[in-house]
C-alpha cells in the first residue's frame, strides 16, 4: 500500500530509536530468531552452522541485491534467476570448450568466468532499454527476457543436463575457507592439511570461507554506489517521483538501463559463483522461483514495491531472516511440512508485531 | 516520428513472422503411410531427455518417425494434459510413449487417444496401479515399461547398509512428495532401513526438485545429526544437492552417499570419491523398448505385447566406473 | 502516489491501444491458423478454453487484487490447498456412502467455505495490520502450501468418485454425426468413431462465475469502490468507503477464485495436490498485465484479463501445435510476450 | 443563536506530539470562518477531527447542539460534514460524476434482487450540479487525470455541496489555482454562503480570506491563539498573531 493516513503513524517514527526500530526490524526479528533458535537447535548456534548459511546464501544475496536496485526504481526484474542461469551455463560450456584446448588452468577459468559475466549484461540492456525507452512495463519485459534467457540456457546444456567436466579447482576455490585449523595439531591457510584421513575431517575446524569475502565485498561496493554515490541518489529520485527526477535533470532513461544491466550482471555474478560453488553449470529450473525469493528478502529488508525505498544491508537481512528461519527451523526437528508453514506464520507475526507495537522496543 | 514508428513496426513484424517458421524446427509430420510415434516425457529433467535419446536412436534404426513433444516445466497433470492434448491434436499418431504424471489424471485423456485409433504406452510411470494385464478403465495401454522404483529404494538402502557396516543413522534428500515415482523410491528406502536394527532414517527431506534447496537441507541436516554416516538423494537434483552439501561440510568420505540418476556429474562425482554408489535407471533403454514394441504391434496387431516390462538398473561403483561396458548407462 | 508517465499504462492508453491487444489476438490466431495444420477448428478454440479455465479464474482472481494496488502471490497453492480439501472430502464422503453427486456437492460447498480462509488472513494482514501484500501473501503461499503437504503426505488423493471425472471432463452435447445426439452424457460408440462434443462443462461453470463478477466489477458499488481505492485510497477513505472492509473482500474473493479453480482442477483430473496451481501464477499475472491493468493499481477490466490469458494460451497451445521444440518455445513465448506489449505501448504513446 | 458546528476543547495527540491542545471553536449557519496558522500549526488535523478522518483524544465535537462522535469520515458525510481537501482527494482514474458520487454511488435494483450502479442519473445530476456552479467541463465522462487543476478543484466542490452540506470544509481552495480560477472559487464561497452553509476555510493567501470570510482564527503550535472579526482586524495583525509577535507589537 502507498503512504498513506491509514498507514501513518507520526510521533513514534519521529524519535530516532523509533525510526531505528522501525527500520530495522528484520534486523531485531533475525537476532530474535538466532536467540530462540539457540536454545531449541542443538548445532545451531556454532559457527560451523553460521559459515554455511552465508556460504549456502550468497548467490540468493547476490540475486536479492540485484532485485534490490530495481525495486527502488519502481520495477521488477523477473528474469534474475534464469541470467543466473545462463551466465553459470555459458562460463561453464566456454571452460568445457577450453579444457580441450592447451590452454592452462587458470586462464580456462579467468576466461570462463569472464564470458559469463559479460553475457549477463545482455538480457539487463534488453529489458532496461524495452523498460525505459519503450515503457514496457517490467513485469513483462523481464518476464519476457526469463524466457528467452531459459530457452538460450538449456541450448547451451544441450538439453536438461548440468554442464560437467569442469577444472577440479573451481569447487576448490568456491568452496575454500581461509583458515584451516586442526586443533592442537596444525594450522593452515587456503589448504585443508594434507596428512588428514577421512575418519579424523570431522576434528578440523574452517574459518571463513571464501564465498564470505565476496559477498563481504560486493555488498560494500554497493552500498557504496546506492548510498554513498550520485548513482545511488538519482535510483532513488526515480523511484520516489520520475517527474521529479526528469525535471532535476536526470536522465532518466539512461539510468534505468543501468539499473536493469546492474541487476542482470549480479545475477550473472551469482551464475558465475555458482558455477565455482557446485562444480557444474547449473540451468536454472522452474521450480526454483529465485526471483520470488529475492523480491521476498528485499520487501522483508524493508523495501517498497511501490519504488523509492530499500537498502541493500536491508535485503542482505532480509536473505537472511529466510535462510536463518528455514535452517533454524530445521535444526530444531521441524518437520518439513510443519516448516513451510512456521516461516510463513513467524513471518506474518514479526511484520505485525512490527506494524502493531511500534512502540514496543 | 510516426513514420518511423510506422516503419520499426512494420520490420519488427516481418522479421517476427519471418522467424516463426525457422524456429518452428521440425516440419509437419509426413502422411505418406509411414509409422509416426509421438514421445511425451514427464518433466523437463535429464532422465526424459536421455530417453528421448534413446527412442529417436530406435527410431531412426527402425525407420519410423518421431514426435518430442513440448518438456512440461514440471511434475503434474496440470502441465502435461495441455501439451499433450495440443500435440496430439496435429495429427493421427500411430503410437504415443508417455511417462503418465498421475495415476488418475491421464486416464481420461489418454483414452480419449485411444479411442481415436492411438496405442498408448506408459513409460517410466503408469496409469492406475500399472496392472493393464486385467481388465479395467486403465487396462487400454498397450504395456508399461520403467524401472520398480520401490524395489530400487530398497537395493539402495541394502547396499548403504553394506556400505556403512549396518549401523549408523542415514538421512534421505528427496524431490518432490507428488511425483509417484519419488514417492516410491523414499518408500522403498524406508523399508529397507528398517531391516536393520542398528541403522535410523533420521529425516526426509524435500527440495522440489531445487538443487540449491537440497543443499540447505542437506547441510541443516548434518548439522543437527553429526553422526549421519549415509545420505541417500532420490534424484539427479537431490542427489547433486546433497553431495555438494558434504563437499561444502568437508566431509567428504566420512559420509557415503548413495545417488539415483546417473548423470555424468555425478559419475564424475563418483570418480573424484565425493559420491560413492550411482544407481542407474536405463532410460535410454526404456524408451527403446517402447519403440520396439509399439512398431512390432503396429506392424502385426496379433503380437502378444507382455503388459509389464522391467529393465532394472545397474549400479555404479568405484570399482565398475572406468569399466567401458558401463559407459552405456550413462546418462547424456 | 501515482505520477503520469512511470509505466506506459499510466500515460491514457490510445483507443488503439486498448484495441491492440485484441488484435493482436486476431493476428495470433491468423498466423497459427495458417502454420499449424489442424489449428483453424472448433477444438482447438474448445482446448484453449478447457485448459485455460484455471487460469482464466487466477487472472480474474489477481486482477481484483491488482486493481486496489495489491498482488497475491498464494493464488496459486490457494488452489493447491482447494484441490486437497476437496479431493480429501470427496474420499471421505464416499466411503460414508454418500451417493456421487452427493458427495461432490458437498464437497464443493465446504472446500469454497475453507478456501476463503487464506483470503480473509490476507486481508486482514493487509487491510488491518497494513503488512505489505507481497509479503502477507508470500507467507500464505508457504502455509497453504504446508497445510496442504501435511494432508496429503506425499499421497496422491485416489478413489475419487467417477462421476466427478466425468463432469470436469464431460461438454454439454455431444454430436454423433448421423446416429446421436445426447446432453451430458458422452454415447457410447466404437473405438475411431468421431464424436463431437460441444462446450466443455468446466468452461460454462468457470464462466458463470468470471461474468458474475465481471458485472459486480463493473456495474455495482462494490466494484467501483476498488477501483477508487487502487486509484487513490486516501480519496476513498475520506469519500467515506470503508477501505479495510473492502479490501478483505477483495482477499477473499481473490482466494475463492482461486478455490473455485482448484475444484475444477479435481474435476478435471481426479486428483488433488498441494502444488497444483504453482505453475499458474506467473502466467496469471501476465495475463493481467497484458490485458492491460497497472501494478500501481486502479484500472483493469475482467475483459481485458481474459484477452490477455488468451494472448497466452493460444500462443502456447499454437506453438506445441506447430511443433515448436521446447527450448525455442521458451525463447518464442518470451520474445513474443515482450512484443505485444511493446506495441500496445507504441500505440499508447502514438496517440499522446 | 447556536453555532452549527462546534468543538469543546478538542485535543490530538501522535506519539508525543500534541498537534491539537484544547481547542474549542465553531461556526454559524451562512458563515464563513477561516482557520489561519503556520505550517504545522495544527490546522489540518484540526478539520481532519471535523471531518471524521482522526479522532479526538479529548474534548467534543457538536453539530447543532448536539454531540457527535464520528468513527470515520462516512459518519460525517452522512451528518453533512464536508470536506474538500488540500489533494482534492479525487481517484485520478475515474471519471467526474464517478467521483462526484464515489462512496455514494446511486444505485438502482436490477431484477429487485441487486443493485446496479445508475449511471446515467449521476450523470444527468452531476451535469446539474456543474451547470449550477456554472463549472464547465468537456466530458463528465472524461476521466479527473485529464483535467486541469481548476477543473479538479470544481469538481472537489461540486461533489461537497451535491449533498447538501450543512458544513463546508475547504483545505488550501485556491492554492493550486490561476488567477481566474481564484476570482471563481471565492465566488462560489460566496453564493454556498448565502445559501446558509457554515464554511471553515483553511488559506496562506491572506487577500483571499479577507475577501470572503467572516471571522478568522490563529493557530499556532496546535492551539487557538486568537480570534477575530474580519471587519475589525487587519492584514498586519493577523500576520503578527500567525508568526507570534503580537506581544511584541502590543
Amino acid at each position: 500500500m502507498r503512504t498513506s493516513e491509514l498507514s501513518s503513524r507520526p510521533g513514534f517514527t519521529q524519535t530516532t530509536i523509533g525510526r531505528t526500530v522501525g527500520r530495522n526490524w528484520a534486523l531485531f526479528f533475525l537476532i530474535f530468531m538466532v536467540i530462540v533458535f539457540a536454545f531449541t537447535g542443538s548445532g545451531f548456534f556454532e559457527i560451523a552452522n553460521f559459515q554455511n548459511i552465508i556460504h549456502l546464501s550468497s548467490t540468493s544475496i547476490l540475486l536479492a541485491a540485484a532485485e534490490t536496485f530495481v525495486i527502488i526504481t519502481g520495477g521488477i526484474d523477473l528474469s534474475v534467476g534464469f541470467v543466473m542461469g545462463l551466465s553459470s551455463a555459458l562460463a561453464a560450456r566456454i571452460m568445457v570448450i577450453l579444457s580441450t584446448t592447451a590452454l592452462p588452468v587458470p586462464w580456462i577459468i579467468i576466461l570462463g568466468s569472464l564470458a559469463g559475466l559479460v553475457i549477463s549484461l545482455i538480457p539487463g540492456f534488453i529489458s532496461g532499454t524495452l523498460v525505459a525507452r519503450f515503457k514496457v512495463p517490467p513485469f513483462i519485459a523481464t518476464m519476457g527476457m526469463w524466457g528467452i534467457c531459459n530457452g538460450i540456457t538449456l541450448r547451451l546444456c544441450h538439453g536438461f543436463f548440468p554442464i560437467a567436466g569442469l577444472p577440479a579447482a573451481l569447487p576448490e576455490l568456491g568452496n575454500g575457507y581461509l583458515i584451516y585449523i586442526h586443533p592442537g595439531k596444525s594450522i593452515t591457510f587456503f589448504q585443508k592439511p594434507e596428512y588428514l584421513a577421512d575418519n579424523q575431517i570431522r576434528e578440523l575446524i574452517r574459518l571463513i570461507p571464501f564465498s564470505f569475502i565476496l559477498i563481504t565485498v560486493v555488498i560494500l561496493i554497493l552500498w557504496f554506489i546506492l548510498h554513498r554515490h550520485r548513482f545511488g541518489q538519482h535510483t532513488y529520485a526515480i523511484g520516489d517521483n520520475v517527474d521529479a527526477a526528469i525535471r532535476a535533470g536526470i536522465d532518466v532513461n539512461r539510468h534505468l538501463v543501468k539499473i536493469y544491466m546492474l541487476s542482470s550482471f549480479l545475477a550473472g555474478l551469482a551464475g558465475v559463483y555458482n558455477v565455482f560453488q557446485t562444480g557444474i553449470g547449473n540451468y536454472t529450473t522452474f521450480s526454483a522461483m529465485y526471483e520470488l525469493f529475492a523480491v521476498a528478502a528485499v520487501v522483508i529488508g524493508g523495501a517498497s514495491l511501490a519504488g523509492g525505498k530499500g537498502r541493500i544491508l536491508g535485503s542482505f537481512v532480509g536473505v537472511l531472516v529466510l535462510a536463518v528461519l528455514k535452517n533454524g527451523l530445521a535444526i530444531s526437528g521441524v518437520e518439513p511440512f510443519v516448516r513451510y508453514i512456521a516461516v510463513g506464520v513467524l513471518l506474518i507475526v514479526a511484520v505485525t508485531i512490527d506494524q502493531l507495537f511500534p512502540d514496543l522496543f | 516520428m510516426k513514420k518511423t514508428i510506422v516503419i520499426l513496426l512494420a520490420g519488427l513484424f516481418t522479421l517476427g513472422i519471418g522467424t516463426l517458421p525457422i524456429a518452428s524446427g521440425e516440419s509437419k509430420a509426413s502422411a505418406d503411410g509411414k509409422i509416426t510415434l509421438l514421445f511425451m516425457p514427464g518433466v523437463a529433467d535429464p532422465f526424459y531427455t536421455t530417453m528421448e535419446k534413446g527412442v529417436r536412436a530406435k527410431a531412426a534404426e527402425l525407420g519410423v518417425d518421431v514426435i518430442v513433444a513440448e518438456y512440461p516445466k514440471s511434475w503434474g497433470p496440470e502441465a502435461q494434459v495441455p501439451i499433450l492434448e495440443a500435440t496430439a491434436a496435429r495429427m493421427k499418431f500411430d503410437a504415443i510413449l508417455i511417462a503418465p504424471t498421475s495415476n488418475d489424471a491421464l486416464i481420461a485423456p489418454l483414452k480419449k487417444l485411444y479411442n481415436k485409433g492411438m496405442e498408448i504406452i506408459t513409460v517410466d510411470t503408469f496409469l492406475g496401479d500399472g496392472d493393464y494385464s486385467k481388465k479395467s478403465t486403465y487396462s487400454f495401454p498397450l504395456t508399461y515399461i520403467g524401472s520398480d522404483n520401490e524395489l530400487g529404494g530398497k537395493l539402495m538402502a541394502e547396499k548403504l547398509a553394506a556400505m556403512v557396516g549396518e549401523k549408523g543413522k542415514v538421512f534421505c534428500e528427496a524431490t518432490n512428495p507428488d511425483a509417484s515415482s519419488v514417492a516410491d523410491r523414499v518408500k522403498g528406502f524406508k523399508a529397507g532401513i528398517a531391516e536393520f536394527p542398528e541403522m535410523e532414517l533420521v529425516g526426509v527431506e524435500w527440495c522440489q526438485d531445487v538443487q540449491q534447496v537440497a543443499q540447505e537441507q542437506t547441510l541443516a541436516a548434518l548439522q543437527k545429526n553429526k553422526d549421519i554416516v549415509g545420505i541417500f538423494g532420490t534424484n539427479v537434483y537431490s542427489a547433486q544437492g546433497s553431495y555438494q552439501a558434504v563437499v561444502n561440510a568437508g566431509l567428504t568420505g566420512a559420509i557415503k552417499i548413495c545417488s539415483w540418476d546417473a548423470t555424468q556429474e555425478l559419475i564424475g562425482a563418483l570418480k573424484k570419491g565425493q559420491v560413492d554408489l550411482v544407481l542407474a535407471q536405463k532410460p535410454a533403454e526404456i524408451g527403446a523398448l517402447g519403440v520396439e514394441w509399439a512398431v512390432k504391434f503396429l506392424k502385426d496387431k496379433s503380437v502378444n505385447v507382455p503388459k509389464k516390462i522391467i529393465p532394472g538398473f545397474e549400479f555404479f561403483t568405484k570399482e565398475n566406473v572406468n569399466d567401458p561396458a558401463m559407459e552405456q548407462y550413462i546418462y547424456k | 502516489m501515482n505520477t503520469t508517465g512511470k509505466t506506459c499504462q499510466q500515460n491514457l492508453i490510445g483507443e488503439m491501444g486498448k484495441r491492440w491487444v485484441f488484435l493482436f489476438l486476431l493476428l495470433e490466431f491468423a498466423y497459427f491458423s495458417i502454420s499449424a495444420s489442424g489449428y483453424f477448428s472448433f477444438d482447438t478454440v474448445q482446448m484453449i478454453l478447457f485448459y485455460g479455465t484455471e487460469i482464466f479464474l487466477l487472472a480474474s482472481a489477481e486482477l481484483f487484487v491488482i486493481i486496489t494496488g495489491g498482488i497475491d502471490l498464494s493464488v496459486g497453492y490457494v488452489l493447491g490447498f482447494a484441490t486437497v480439501i476437496s479431493s480429501k472430502l470427496m474420499v471421505v464422503f464416499a466411503s460414508l456412502g454418500i451417493s456421487p453427486i452427493g458427495c461432490i456437492l458437498i464437497s464443493i460447498v465446504i472446500t469454497l467455505v475453507i478456501g476463503l480462509i487464506p483470503g480473509f488472513v490476507n486481508g486482514v494482514l493487509v487491510a488491518k495490520l497494513r503488512i505489505p501484500p507481497f509479503i502477507a501473501t508470500f507467507s500464505m503461499l508457504g502455509i497453504t502450501q504446508g497445510i496442504s503437504e501435511l494432508l496429503m503426505q506425499g499421497i496422491p488423493a485416489k478413489n475419487l468418485p467417477i462421476l466427478a471425472g466425468s463432469i470436469g471432463n464431460g461438454y454439454l452435447l455431444y454430436i454423433v454425426p448421423g446416429q446421436a445426439l445426447s446432453f451430458f452424457h458422452r454415447p457410447d460408440v466404437p473405438r475411431g468413431v468421431r464424436v463431437y462434443e460441444i462446450i466443455p462443462n468446466v468452461v460454462v461453470f468457470a464462466f458463470l462465475f468470471i461474468a458474475v463478477f465481471a458485472f459486480i466489477l463493473k456495474r455495482m458499488r462494490f466494484g467501483q469502490h476498488l477501483y477508487a481505492i487502487g486509484g487513490n485510497i486516501d480519496a476513498a477513505a475520506r469519500a467515506g468507503i470503508n477501505v479495510r472492509k473492502n479490501l478483505v473482500a477483495v482477499y477473499m474473493l481473490s482466494s475463492f477464485f482461486a478455490s473455485l479453480a482448484g475444484i475444477i482442477y479435481v474435476m478435471k483430473y481426479i486428483t488433488g495436490k498441494a502444488d497444483a496451481g504453482a505453475g499458474f501464477l506467473l502466467d496469471a499475472i501476465a495475463a493481467v498485465v497484458i490485458g492491460g491493468a497497472s501494478m500501481f493499481g486502479g484500472s483493469g477490466t475482467v475483459w481485458r484479463t481474459i484477452l490477455g490469458c488468451f494472448v497466452i494460451a493460444v500462443l502456447e497451445t499454437g506453438l506445441r501445435m506447430m511443433g515448436t521444440p521446447t527450448f525455442d518455445k521458451y525463447i518464442l513465448v518470451g520474445v513474443i510476450l515482450i512484443f505485444t506489449v511493446l506495441i500496445e505501448c507504441f500505440f499508447s504513446n502514438f496517440k499522446k | 443563536m447556536g453555532y452549527i458546528i462546534e468543538t469543546r476543547d478538542i485535543t490530538k495527540r501522535f506519539g508525543g506530539l500534541t498537534a491539537v491542545d484544547k481547542v474549542s471553536m465553531g461556526v454559524n449557519a451562512g458563515e464563513v470562518v477561516a482557520v489561519l496558522g503556520d505550517n504545522g500549526a495544527g490546522k489540518s488535523t484540526l478539520i481532519k477531527m471535523i471531518s471524521g478522518v482522526h479522532r479526538p483524544d479529548e474534548g467534543s465535537i457538536l453539530l447543532e447542539g448536539n454531540p457527535m462522535k464520528f468513527e470515520n469520515p462516512m459518519g460525517a458525510l452522512a451528518s453533512g460534514i464536508e470536506t474538500i481537501y488540500q489533494d482534492l482527494a479525487l481517484a485520478e482514474n475515474l471519471n467526474v460524476s464517478s467521483n462526484i458520487f464515489l462512496g455514494r454511488e446511486k444505485t438502482k435494483k436490477r431484477f429487485g434482487l441487486f443493485n446496479v450502479l445508475d449511471h446515467p442519473y449521476m450523470l444527468e445530476e452531476s451535469k446539474h450540479v456543474l451547470d449550477k456552479l456554472d463549472i464547465h467541463i468537456p466530458s463528465l465522462k472524461s476521466t479527473i487525470r485529464t483535467l486541469s487543476g481548476g477543473q479538479r478543484q470544481a469538481v472537489a466542490i461540486s461533489r461537497s455541496i451535491y449533498w447538501d452540506a450543512k458544513v463546508l470544509i475547504m483545505d488550501e481552495p485556491t492554492a493550486a489555482l490561476g488567477i481566474a480560477e481564484q476570482k471563481k472559487v471565492l465566488n462560489l464561497v460566496n453564493s454556498l454562503k448565502s445559501q446558509g452553509i457554515g464554511i471553515i476555510i483553511i488559506s496562506h493567501q491572506m487577500y483571499d480570506i479577507f475577501e470572503v470570510a467572516d471571522r478568522i482564527i490563529v493557530m499556532r503550535r496546535g492551539r487557538k491563539v486568537a480570534e477575530r472579526l474580519v471587519s475589525e482586524t487587519d492584514p498586519d495583525e493577523i500576520v503578527g498573531l500567525i508568526v507570534g509577535a503580537e506581544t511584541v507589537k502590543k
